[in-house]
Protein backbone atom coordinates (compact mmCIF):
# COMPACT_ATOMS: atom_id res chain seq x y z
CA UNK A 1 0.00 0.00 0.00
CA UNK A 2 1.38 3.46 -0.81
CA UNK A 3 2.01 5.95 1.50
CA UNK A 4 -0.76 8.32 1.67
CA UNK A 5 -1.33 11.46 3.30
CA UNK A 6 -3.70 11.23 6.39
CA UNK A 7 -7.19 12.38 6.48
CA UNK A 8 -7.35 16.13 7.47
CA UNK A 9 -10.92 17.47 9.12
CA UNK A 10 -12.34 20.45 10.30
CA UNK A 11 -11.77 20.95 14.29
CA UNK A 12 -13.77 22.59 16.86
CA UNK A 13 -15.81 21.54 20.31
CA UNK A 14 -17.69 24.45 21.85
CA UNK A 15 -17.51 25.30 25.67
CA UNK A 16 -21.68 25.23 26.13
CA UNK A 17 -21.20 23.50 29.45
CA UNK A 18 -17.91 22.27 31.58
CA UNK A 19 -19.38 19.13 31.66
CA UNK A 20 -20.12 18.77 27.80
CA UNK A 21 -16.67 20.57 27.19
CA UNK A 22 -14.53 18.44 29.28
CA UNK A 23 -16.26 15.10 27.27
CA UNK A 24 -16.10 16.45 23.97
CA UNK A 25 -12.35 17.18 24.36
CA UNK A 26 -11.92 13.48 24.20
CA UNK A 27 -11.76 14.12 20.34
CA UNK A 28 -8.41 15.55 20.82
CA UNK A 29 -6.76 12.28 20.92
CA UNK A 30 -8.15 11.42 17.69
CA UNK A 31 -5.33 13.40 15.91
CA UNK A 32 -3.17 15.91 16.81
CA UNK A 33 -4.82 19.89 16.13
CA UNK A 34 -4.13 23.42 14.78
CA UNK A 35 -5.75 26.21 15.23
CA UNK A 36 -9.01 24.47 13.47
CA UNK A 37 -7.73 21.55 11.52
CA UNK A 38 -7.41 18.16 12.74
CA UNK A 39 -4.83 15.42 11.09
CA UNK A 40 -6.63 11.90 12.16
CA UNK A 41 -4.40 9.08 13.26
CA UNK A 42 -6.57 6.23 12.94
CA UNK A 43 -9.88 7.13 10.54
CA UNK A 44 -10.32 8.19 6.95
CA UNK A 45 -13.73 9.68 8.25
CA UNK A 46 -14.31 13.38 9.60
CA UNK A 47 -17.20 13.75 11.56
CA UNK A 48 -19.89 16.88 12.43
CA UNK A 49 -22.34 17.13 15.35
CA UNK A 50 -24.93 19.72 15.39
CA UNK A 51 -27.78 21.33 17.98
CA UNK A 52 -30.51 22.62 15.79
CA UNK A 53 -31.38 25.79 17.51
CA UNK A 54 -34.00 28.47 16.22
CA UNK A 55 -33.86 25.99 13.06
CA UNK A 56 -30.36 26.80 12.39
CA UNK A 57 -27.77 24.08 13.28
CA UNK A 58 -24.82 25.41 15.43
CA UNK A 59 -21.55 22.85 15.26
CA UNK A 60 -21.13 21.34 18.85
CA UNK A 61 -18.12 19.11 17.58
CA UNK A 62 -16.67 18.79 14.58
CA UNK A 63 -13.47 16.56 14.43
CA UNK A 64 -11.62 13.08 13.21
CA UNK A 65 -14.49 10.36 14.37
CA UNK A 66 -14.29 8.37 17.02
CA UNK A 67 -17.48 6.43 16.92
CA UNK A 68 -19.40 6.52 13.79
CA UNK A 69 -16.67 3.92 12.14
CA UNK A 70 -18.09 4.13 8.80
CA UNK A 71 -18.21 7.36 6.39
CA UNK A 72 -19.18 6.35 2.73
CA UNK A 73 -20.11 9.62 1.73
CA UNK A 74 -17.49 12.65 0.21
CA UNK A 75 -19.61 14.99 1.48
CA UNK A 76 -21.13 15.41 5.00
CA UNK A 77 -24.50 15.23 4.35
CA UNK A 78 -27.05 16.06 7.01
CA UNK A 79 -28.80 12.99 9.28
CA UNK A 80 -31.71 14.27 11.58
CA UNK A 81 -31.85 12.74 14.90
CA UNK A 82 -33.85 12.53 18.41
CA UNK A 83 -37.11 14.22 16.82
CA UNK A 84 -34.59 16.96 14.48
CA UNK A 85 -33.18 18.37 17.70
CA UNK A 86 -29.76 17.09 16.29
CA UNK A 87 -27.76 16.44 13.02
CA UNK A 88 -24.96 14.40 12.70
CA UNK A 89 -23.03 14.08 9.58
CA UNK A 90 -19.81 12.21 8.40
CA UNK A 91 -17.59 12.52 5.32
CA UNK A 92 -14.52 10.72 3.95
CA UNK A 93 -12.50 13.43 2.14
CA UNK A 94 -9.79 16.43 3.48
CA UNK A 95 -12.01 18.97 5.27
CA UNK A 96 -15.29 17.49 3.81
CA UNK A 97 -16.83 18.10 7.67
CA UNK A 98 -17.33 22.17 7.45
CA UNK A 99 -20.22 22.30 5.84
CA UNK A 100 -23.51 20.47 5.86
CA UNK A 101 -25.26 18.99 2.64
CA UNK A 102 -28.67 17.93 2.35
CA UNK A 103 -30.89 15.63 0.96
CA UNK A 104 -30.18 13.40 -1.46
CA UNK B 1 -17.81 -25.93 43.86
CA UNK B 2 -20.53 -26.16 41.29
CA UNK B 3 -23.38 -28.64 42.23
CA UNK B 4 -23.64 -31.84 39.91
CA UNK B 5 -26.71 -31.51 37.48
CA UNK B 6 -29.27 -34.56 37.48
CA UNK B 7 -31.33 -34.96 34.88
CA UNK B 8 -34.99 -36.72 35.67
CA UNK B 9 -36.16 -37.51 31.76
CA UNK B 10 -32.96 -38.68 29.59
CA UNK B 11 -35.30 -38.56 26.38
CA UNK B 12 -35.17 -34.97 26.55
CA UNK B 13 -31.80 -34.20 24.91
CA UNK B 14 -33.20 -32.79 21.55
CA UNK B 15 -32.64 -29.33 21.59
CA UNK B 16 -31.39 -26.33 19.78
CA UNK B 17 -28.10 -24.72 19.54
CA UNK B 18 -26.52 -24.63 23.52
CA UNK B 19 -26.86 -20.65 24.79
CA UNK B 20 -24.25 -18.59 23.15
CA UNK B 21 -23.12 -15.21 22.16
CA UNK B 22 -24.25 -13.91 18.78
CA UNK B 23 -23.97 -10.48 16.88
CA UNK B 24 -26.73 -7.73 16.75
CA UNK B 25 -26.27 -4.88 14.98
CA UNK B 26 -29.08 -2.37 16.33
CA UNK B 27 -30.11 0.91 15.17
CA UNK B 28 -28.93 4.02 17.37
CA UNK B 29 -30.50 7.01 15.93
CA UNK B 30 -33.86 7.23 18.16
CA UNK B 31 -31.70 7.47 21.24
CA UNK B 32 -28.37 8.96 20.23
CA UNK B 33 -26.60 11.42 18.43
CA UNK B 34 -24.38 9.40 17.34
CA UNK B 35 -23.42 6.38 16.10
CA UNK B 36 -25.93 5.26 13.67
CA UNK B 37 -26.01 1.95 14.55
CA UNK B 38 -23.57 -0.24 16.61
CA UNK B 39 -23.40 -4.19 17.25
CA UNK B 40 -24.33 -4.86 21.30
CA UNK B 41 -24.43 -8.66 20.48
CA UNK B 42 -27.39 -10.78 21.81
CA UNK B 43 -27.51 -13.99 23.49
CA UNK B 44 -29.37 -16.78 22.11
CA UNK B 45 -30.01 -20.85 22.46
CA UNK B 46 -31.16 -23.53 25.04
CA UNK B 47 -30.65 -23.15 28.77
CA UNK B 48 -31.85 -27.19 29.04
CA UNK B 49 -29.87 -30.01 30.41
CA UNK B 50 -26.67 -30.63 30.90
CA UNK B 51 -26.32 -26.48 31.57
CA UNK B 52 -22.79 -25.97 30.44
CA UNK B 53 -22.61 -22.32 31.31
CA UNK B 54 -25.49 -22.06 34.28
CA UNK B 55 -24.05 -21.11 38.10
CA UNK B 56 -25.57 -23.21 41.04
CA UNK B 57 -28.88 -21.49 40.96
CA UNK B 58 -29.84 -22.56 37.40
CA UNK B 59 -28.67 -25.88 38.30
CA UNK B 60 -31.17 -26.20 41.06
CA UNK B 61 -33.82 -24.42 39.32
CA UNK B 62 -32.97 -27.25 36.21
CA UNK B 63 -33.65 -29.78 38.55
CA UNK B 64 -36.67 -28.71 40.18
CA UNK B 65 -38.24 -28.26 36.51
CA UNK B 66 -37.10 -31.73 35.89
CA UNK B 67 -39.14 -32.96 38.79
CA UNK B 68 -42.05 -31.93 37.31
CA UNK B 69 -42.62 -28.54 38.20
CA UNK B 70 -43.02 -27.39 34.55
CA UNK B 71 -45.05 -23.99 35.33
CA UNK B 72 -41.91 -22.38 36.94
CA UNK B 73 -39.60 -20.48 35.01
CA UNK B 74 -36.75 -21.50 33.76
CA UNK B 75 -33.33 -20.37 33.24
CA UNK B 76 -33.11 -18.22 30.32
CA UNK B 77 -29.69 -17.37 28.15
CA UNK B 78 -28.70 -13.89 28.73
CA UNK B 79 -25.67 -11.91 28.66
CA UNK B 80 -23.22 -12.17 32.03
CA UNK B 81 -20.29 -9.79 31.33
CA UNK B 82 -20.51 -6.64 28.83
CA UNK B 83 -18.41 -3.85 27.22
CA UNK B 84 -19.09 -0.44 27.52
CA UNK B 85 -19.70 1.69 24.40
CA UNK B 86 -18.78 5.06 23.27
CA UNK B 87 -21.43 7.28 22.38
CA UNK B 88 -23.06 11.27 21.51
CA UNK B 89 -25.18 11.47 23.65
CA UNK B 90 -27.22 14.72 24.48
CA UNK B 91 -28.50 16.93 26.86
CA UNK B 92 -30.17 20.80 26.78
CA UNK B 93 -26.93 22.27 26.01
CA UNK B 94 -26.17 19.84 23.44
CA UNK B 95 -24.33 17.07 22.33
CA UNK B 96 -21.05 15.34 24.22
CA UNK B 97 -19.28 11.83 24.42
CA UNK B 98 -20.22 9.56 26.60
CA UNK B 99 -19.26 5.96 27.41
CA UNK B 100 -22.52 3.89 28.10
CA UNK B 101 -21.57 0.71 30.40
CA UNK B 102 -22.74 -2.45 29.78
CA UNK B 103 -24.28 -1.97 26.39
CA UNK B 104 -22.40 -4.52 24.27
CA UNK B 105 -22.71 -8.61 25.45
CA UNK B 106 -19.73 -9.91 25.53
CA UNK B 107 -20.16 -13.30 27.36
CA UNK B 108 -23.75 -15.58 27.75
CA UNK B 109 -24.83 -17.70 30.13
CA UNK B 110 -27.91 -19.41 31.85
CA UNK B 111 -29.56 -17.51 34.64
CA UNK C 1 -25.43 7.17 32.45
CA UNK C 2 -28.36 4.91 31.39
CA UNK C 3 -29.58 5.56 27.97
CA UNK C 4 -33.36 7.50 28.20
CA UNK C 5 -36.12 4.33 27.44
CA UNK C 6 -38.37 4.93 24.05
CA UNK C 7 -41.13 2.83 22.77
CA UNK C 8 -42.85 2.89 19.51
CA UNK C 9 -46.38 1.34 20.39
CA UNK C 10 -47.76 3.10 23.64
CA UNK C 11 -50.43 1.56 23.53
CA UNK C 12 -48.60 -1.89 24.59
CA UNK C 13 -48.73 -0.79 28.37
CA UNK C 14 -51.31 -3.96 29.57
CA UNK C 15 -48.32 -6.20 31.26
CA UNK C 16 -48.14 -8.52 33.82
CA UNK C 17 -46.17 -7.93 37.05
CA UNK C 18 -42.89 -6.50 36.44
CA UNK C 19 -40.11 -8.42 36.71
CA UNK C 20 -39.26 -9.19 40.45
CA UNK C 21 -37.70 -11.60 43.44
CA UNK C 22 -40.55 -14.82 44.10
CA UNK C 23 -39.92 -17.35 47.30
CA UNK C 24 -39.20 -20.60 45.81
CA UNK C 25 -38.23 -24.26 47.86
CA UNK C 26 -36.64 -26.75 45.73
CA UNK C 27 -36.10 -30.32 47.14
CA UNK C 28 -32.27 -30.75 47.48
CA UNK C 29 -32.55 -34.78 47.95
CA UNK C 30 -30.97 -36.14 44.65
CA UNK C 31 -28.12 -33.50 44.75
CA UNK C 32 -27.24 -33.41 48.41
CA UNK C 33 -27.22 -35.28 51.53
CA UNK C 34 -28.42 -32.17 53.37
CA UNK C 35 -30.30 -30.38 53.47
CA UNK C 36 -33.56 -31.84 52.76
CA UNK C 37 -35.32 -28.47 51.04
CA UNK C 38 -34.14 -24.83 50.54
CA UNK C 39 -35.48 -21.70 49.43
CA UNK C 40 -33.90 -20.63 46.43
CA UNK C 41 -35.89 -18.14 45.37
CA UNK C 42 -36.59 -17.55 41.42
CA UNK C 43 -36.91 -14.17 39.55
CA UNK C 44 -40.77 -13.88 37.69
CA UNK C 45 -42.18 -10.88 36.01
CA UNK C 46 -42.45 -8.80 32.71
CA UNK C 47 -39.23 -7.12 31.27
CA UNK C 48 -41.09 -5.12 28.50
CA UNK C 49 -41.34 -0.91 28.37
CA UNK C 50 -40.85 0.88 30.43
CA UNK C 51 -38.01 -1.03 32.04
CA UNK C 52 -37.68 -0.68 35.78
CA UNK C 53 -34.44 -3.32 36.58
CA UNK C 54 -32.86 -3.31 32.93
CA UNK C 55 -29.47 -2.30 31.92
CA UNK C 56 -28.27 -0.33 29.08
CA UNK C 57 -28.10 -3.92 26.73
CA UNK C 58 -31.62 -4.75 27.52
CA UNK C 59 -32.77 -0.69 26.80
CA UNK C 60 -31.31 -1.21 23.34
CA UNK C 61 -32.19 -4.65 22.88
CA UNK C 62 -36.10 -3.73 24.57
CA UNK C 63 -35.28 -0.51 21.85
CA UNK C 64 -34.55 -2.62 18.74
CA UNK C 65 -36.82 -4.95 19.07
CA UNK C 66 -40.15 -2.26 19.77
CA UNK C 67 -38.88 -1.51 15.98
CA UNK C 68 -40.57 -4.25 14.70
CA UNK C 69 -37.60 -6.96 14.93
CA UNK C 70 -39.83 -9.33 17.05
CA UNK C 71 -38.04 -12.42 16.35
CA UNK C 72 -35.07 -11.16 18.81
CA UNK C 73 -34.73 -12.68 22.03
CA UNK C 74 -36.57 -10.19 24.29
CA UNK C 75 -34.91 -8.95 27.93
CA UNK C 76 -35.73 -11.82 30.43
CA UNK C 77 -36.39 -11.73 34.19
CA UNK C 78 -33.48 -13.17 36.07
CA UNK C 79 -31.54 -13.23 38.75
CA UNK C 80 -28.69 -10.74 38.99
CA UNK C 81 -27.10 -11.09 42.49
CA UNK C 82 -26.89 -14.22 44.57
CA UNK C 83 -25.93 -15.14 47.88
CA UNK C 84 -24.29 -18.66 48.94
CA UNK C 85 -26.00 -21.64 50.05
CA UNK C 86 -24.21 -23.52 53.03
CA UNK C 87 -25.41 -27.47 52.37
CA UNK C 88 -23.93 -30.93 53.51
CA UNK C 89 -22.33 -32.35 49.91
CA UNK C 90 -20.67 -35.47 49.57
CA UNK C 91 -17.94 -37.49 47.59
CA UNK C 92 -16.22 -40.56 47.63
CA UNK C 93 -14.84 -40.21 50.99
CA UNK C 94 -17.99 -39.50 52.62
CA UNK C 95 -19.84 -36.30 53.61
CA UNK C 96 -18.55 -32.51 54.08
CA UNK C 97 -20.12 -29.24 54.74
CA UNK C 98 -19.73 -27.12 51.90
CA UNK C 99 -20.47 -23.40 50.36
CA UNK C 100 -22.61 -23.32 47.26
CA UNK C 101 -22.18 -19.94 45.52
CA UNK C 102 -24.69 -18.27 43.29
CA UNK C 103 -26.97 -20.84 45.18
CA UNK C 104 -29.95 -18.24 46.12
CA UNK C 105 -31.14 -15.47 44.33
CA UNK C 106 -31.40 -11.88 45.91
CA UNK C 107 -31.91 -9.83 43.37
CA UNK C 108 -34.11 -9.93 39.83
CA UNK C 109 -33.14 -7.78 36.80
CA UNK C 110 -33.98 -7.68 33.00
CA UNK C 111 -31.36 -8.75 31.12
CA UNK D 1 -40.67 -17.51 78.09
CA UNK D 2 -39.11 -19.47 80.84
CA UNK D 3 -35.55 -20.07 81.36
CA UNK D 4 -34.82 -23.54 79.11
CA UNK D 5 -32.29 -25.72 79.11
CA UNK D 6 -30.17 -26.01 75.77
CA UNK D 7 -30.55 -28.91 73.75
CA UNK D 8 -27.65 -31.54 73.65
CA UNK D 9 -26.56 -33.53 70.86
CA UNK D 10 -24.12 -36.36 70.43
CA UNK D 11 -20.74 -34.66 68.93
CA UNK D 12 -18.58 -36.39 66.03
CA UNK D 13 -16.69 -35.85 62.83
CA UNK D 14 -14.50 -38.26 60.70
CA UNK D 15 -11.31 -37.85 59.88
CA UNK D 16 -12.03 -39.68 56.61
CA UNK D 17 -9.57 -36.77 54.57
CA UNK D 18 -8.07 -33.78 55.68
CA UNK D 19 -10.47 -32.03 53.28
CA UNK D 20 -13.60 -33.22 54.85
CA UNK D 21 -12.49 -33.25 57.94
CA UNK D 22 -11.73 -29.19 57.59
CA UNK D 23 -14.70 -28.35 56.17
CA UNK D 24 -16.66 -30.50 58.92
CA UNK D 25 -14.84 -28.84 61.87
CA UNK D 26 -17.46 -26.08 61.37
CA UNK D 27 -20.03 -28.09 63.25
CA UNK D 28 -17.81 -27.32 66.17
CA UNK D 29 -19.40 -23.42 66.06
CA UNK D 30 -22.90 -24.72 66.43
CA UNK D 31 -22.14 -25.09 70.31
CA UNK D 32 -19.62 -26.04 72.90
CA UNK D 33 -18.43 -29.70 72.69
CA UNK D 34 -17.16 -31.69 75.52
CA UNK D 35 -15.69 -35.39 74.79
CA UNK D 36 -18.75 -36.86 72.47
CA UNK D 37 -21.80 -34.37 73.76
CA UNK D 38 -21.97 -30.84 72.19
CA UNK D 39 -24.57 -28.33 73.74
CA UNK D 40 -25.96 -26.40 71.64
CA UNK D 41 -26.23 -22.74 71.33
CA UNK D 42 -28.62 -21.58 68.52
CA UNK D 43 -31.20 -24.62 67.27
CA UNK D 44 -32.69 -27.77 69.16
CA UNK D 45 -32.20 -29.84 66.54
CA UNK D 46 -29.52 -32.78 66.46
CA UNK D 47 -28.35 -34.31 62.82
CA UNK D 48 -26.42 -37.16 61.95
CA UNK D 49 -25.06 -37.70 57.93
CA UNK D 50 -23.92 -41.34 57.45
CA UNK D 51 -22.41 -43.11 54.43
CA UNK D 52 -23.42 -46.68 53.68
CA UNK D 53 -20.44 -48.94 53.63
CA UNK D 54 -21.32 -52.36 52.79
CA UNK D 55 -24.94 -51.81 53.77
CA UNK D 56 -23.72 -50.55 57.23
CA UNK D 57 -24.25 -46.52 58.09
CA UNK D 58 -20.70 -45.03 59.33
CA UNK D 59 -21.33 -42.19 60.99
CA UNK D 60 -19.62 -38.96 59.38
CA UNK D 61 -20.69 -36.14 60.93
CA UNK D 62 -23.31 -36.37 64.70
CA UNK D 63 -23.95 -32.65 65.69
CA UNK D 64 -26.18 -29.70 66.42
CA UNK D 65 -27.65 -28.72 63.47
CA UNK D 66 -26.06 -26.05 61.20
CA UNK D 67 -28.45 -26.49 57.97
CA UNK D 68 -31.11 -28.03 58.40
CA UNK D 69 -33.62 -26.05 60.02
CA UNK D 70 -36.19 -27.88 61.32
CA UNK D 71 -36.93 -31.37 62.89
CA UNK D 72 -40.21 -31.95 63.82
CA UNK D 73 -39.22 -35.82 64.79
CA UNK D 74 -38.07 -37.10 68.20
CA UNK D 75 -36.17 -39.41 67.48
CA UNK D 76 -33.56 -39.74 64.21
CA UNK D 77 -35.15 -41.03 61.58
CA UNK D 78 -32.67 -42.24 58.56
CA UNK D 79 -33.72 -40.45 55.25
CA UNK D 80 -31.81 -41.99 52.30
CA UNK D 81 -29.40 -39.70 50.02
CA UNK D 82 -27.35 -40.01 46.63
CA UNK D 83 -29.03 -43.25 45.59
CA UNK D 84 -28.85 -45.04 49.19
CA UNK D 85 -25.06 -44.25 49.36
CA UNK D 86 -26.22 -41.90 52.33
CA UNK D 87 -28.36 -41.19 55.47
CA UNK D 88 -29.46 -38.04 57.01
CA UNK D 89 -31.53 -38.01 59.77
CA UNK D 90 -32.64 -34.64 62.42
CA UNK D 91 -34.49 -35.12 66.06
CA UNK D 92 -35.19 -32.68 68.74
CA UNK D 93 -34.81 -34.56 71.90
CA UNK D 94 -31.61 -34.28 73.85
CA UNK D 95 -29.00 -37.22 72.12
CA UNK D 96 -31.44 -38.15 70.14
CA UNK D 97 -28.74 -38.16 67.01
CA UNK D 98 -26.85 -41.76 68.76
CA UNK D 99 -28.95 -43.99 66.84
CA UNK D 100 -30.71 -43.91 63.62
CA UNK D 101 -34.22 -45.14 63.70
CA UNK D 102 -36.00 -47.11 60.52
CA UNK D 103 -39.22 -46.68 59.15
CA UNK D 104 -42.61 -44.77 59.69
Amino acid sequence: KPLQQKRRCFFQITESTKHNYRQNKKYTAAGSVSGSVQVCETTDCCVGYYRIINGTPKADILACDRIEKSCPDETCKAQTRINNQFLTCMCNTDLCNGNITWGK
Amino acid sequence: RKLRATRADPSSSVRGSVCGLRALTVSLTKLLVGPSSANINNCHGSCAFPLTNGNNHAILLNSHIESGNADERSPCCVPVAYEALEVVDWNADGTFISIKPDAVARECGCR
